[in-house]
């Protein structure tokens, strides 16, 4: 089925490997010369590695190797480890589940301190927050909103779900026992190394 | 291959008109006079080469070469070698002139492999001049993904925390029921001429009060007794600590002392 | 004659072609899992690329694909040439190769010459030569070793394919150098500038 390759058709398959960038068909003849049928050669190469890991493909005219596509997944292998999110990000993701759309100068003000930006990062590493456009007043800052994920990793069907402030109230979370416990200063506590700090 | 590594070649050693710097030392030297007996190195004759090198250091110091030490010392232990191994047998010291030759013949044929060896293995095909791996490889990545892991409870606790650390306390005190000192003082100046006799402090505060007020009622009741007292105008009578606390107006004599 | 891929050998060929460096079996497994047979797929593919103008080698335990060596010649860039080894670097990296492991003065021994420190800097910093613990001996020396890298830049499966490694060891060429029998001069050339002279 897969006849011996022929040395003009293996320099081809050879210089594909090598290659930095996808190489026209002139660029793999600076390599291989003229001694063959190049556009044979790779069809030739494009129909052996077409059912394998590796496929040779064509992209406006250029030619190169690449995994093939249903097996991205095993060379970004992801390893998940179980972290827990710091209580700047809790807070944050917190003012924005309840406020959103909101500025990050809003999400400050809500909370008395200021907003790392990694903050941010984290929350929108974790998939649960989003950019969502700018608010047109002057400066006009980025505004954040939770995304869908945020609701299924939380259970909630719609934000609505949250519990309002009367029954955080009723259930004793709005009581401020531990305000003097915490010893915030408020305005000028930066929480980390922050650039705008 | 072999001869790769061979130092400038050696014509004769009468027509030697090369400077040291084309030897590693000694040792290379004399390697590279074995090489030219043409024979396996197990064969060679360490007479004859110990021959060779005396001639080639006589030569290069007639051709006033500058003479490395270390050059001369070997001369000067080929030489006594060689003197030796024409020594009769029973006069040879120990270690034994032949037994000095064969590890000269050993240390020769060592470095002999070693440099054929290197050779042989700077011939291979090797990666990056020979054989070629990929130049540009996406790279295989083990992404540690963070998993956060956060509770509803935690957001909304969060939540409430920062309500109650944000938002201004407001402080309103309720107005709560209580009788004036003022009033008492009115209704127990009232009340105690009425009595005829000692009378308990509870039987002058108004009826049918509810608890917290009942509990103002007797703590002003009790101060405006006691101001009344003060004043001459009833007394105080009480048998014991936390006993009943009893008054009646003053007798109308007193008053007038007073 | 070559039976379509299964999707396990299409995984492993995939992130053999991607990786950056040689893979162990267990750099593999860590990507493909333990779905299949890896000695048997690694086997299988081996064989489909042996006549072809990229092959899939093992070195030292690790596999990599690179192109076959016939094919140098249209391959080779001008930068490619790798560095130039001095005769002292060469002959101390085979008496390492071939000893190993070897200390400074063993390898003097051989050579007849000192070893000028900067040899043995150039071998490790190719990242062919590492120092390999110290001999217990009086002044306990250093001794040195060859890398897994020196195995797959010259193309050896282990140091049984040293080149002539067989009957170099059958001739008694390699046996532990006696140092006590090297009386014979030489032991104080410096081959070059070298601060422990």
């Amino acid at each position: 089925m897969t006849p011996e390759p022929d040395d003009f058709l293996r320099a081809v398959e050879a210089a594909l490997f090598v290659a930095e960038t996808p190489l026209t068909p002139a660029d793999i003849k600076l390599h291989v010369g003229e001694g063959g049928d190049l556009p044979a050669a790779l069809g030739a190469l494009a129909d052996h590695y077409a059912g394998r890991g590796v496929n040779l493909v064509e992209r406006g005219g250029r030619w190169h190797f690449q995994t093939a596509p249903d097996l991205a997944h095993i060379l970004r292998r992801e390893k998940d480890e179980p972290r827990k999110l710091s209580r700047a990000a809790m807070e944050t993701l917190a003012i924005i589940a309840y406020h959103e759309p909101v500025s990050r100068a809003e999400i400050e003000a809500i909370r008395g301190v200021q907003v790392a930006k990694g903050t941010l990062d984290v929350l929108m590493e974790a998939g649960w927050v989003r950019p969502a456009g700018r608010r047109e007043v002057p400066g006009r800052p980025l505004i954040y909103a939770t995304t869908v994920d945020f609701l299924s990793h939380f259970g909630l069907s719609s934000r609505r779900d949250l519990p309002g402030v009367d029954d955080l109230r009723a259930a004793g979370l709005l009581d401020p026992v531990d305000l003097a416990l915490e010893g915030l200063g408020g305005q000028s506590v930066v929480e980390n190394d922050d650039e705008d700090a | 291959m072999d001869d790769l590594f061979i130092a400038p070649a050696i014509p004769s050693p009468e027509t030697l008109t090369v400077s040291f710097e084309a030897w590693e030392g000694p040792l290379d030297l004399l390697l590279s006079l074995a090489r030219t007996q043409k024979v396996d190195l197990r064969e060679i004759s360490i007479l004859a080469l110990t021959e060779q090198y005396l001639d080639f250091i006589d030569g290069a110091r007639e051709l006033r070469l500058e003479l490395a030490a270390d050059y001369l010392v070997m001369a000067a232990w080929l030489a006594y070698l060689k003197s030796s191994l024409l020594l009769p047998r029973q006069e040879q010291a120990d270690p034994s002139p032949e037994d000095l030759a064969l590890r000269l013949q050993l240390r020769l044929q060592r470095l002999h492999a070693m440099r054929d060896a290197a050779a042989r293995l700077m011939a291979r095909d090797r990666v990056g001049r020979d054989v070629f791996a990929r130049r540009k490889p996406e790279g295989l990545r083990l992404v540690k993904k963070a998993l956060w892991r956060a509770s509803l409870y935690d957001l909304i606790q969060s939540y409430g925390q920062i309500r109650a650390r944000t938002q201004p306390a407001v402080h309103i005190i309720a107005v709560r029921p209580v009788m004036t000192l003022d009033e008492a003082i009115q209704r127990v100046g009232s009340l105690v001429g009425a009595a005829l006799d000692w009378t308990r402090l509870e039987s002058f505060l108004p009826p049918d009060l509810d608890a917290p007020k009942a509990k103002s009622a007797l703590a002003s009741s009790f101060v405006a007794a006691l101001e009344l007292a003060r004043q001459g105008r009833l007394e105080m009578q009480q048998d014991g600590i936390f006993a009943p606390l009893y008054l009646r107006a003053a007798p109308p004599n007193q008053e007038a002392v007073a």
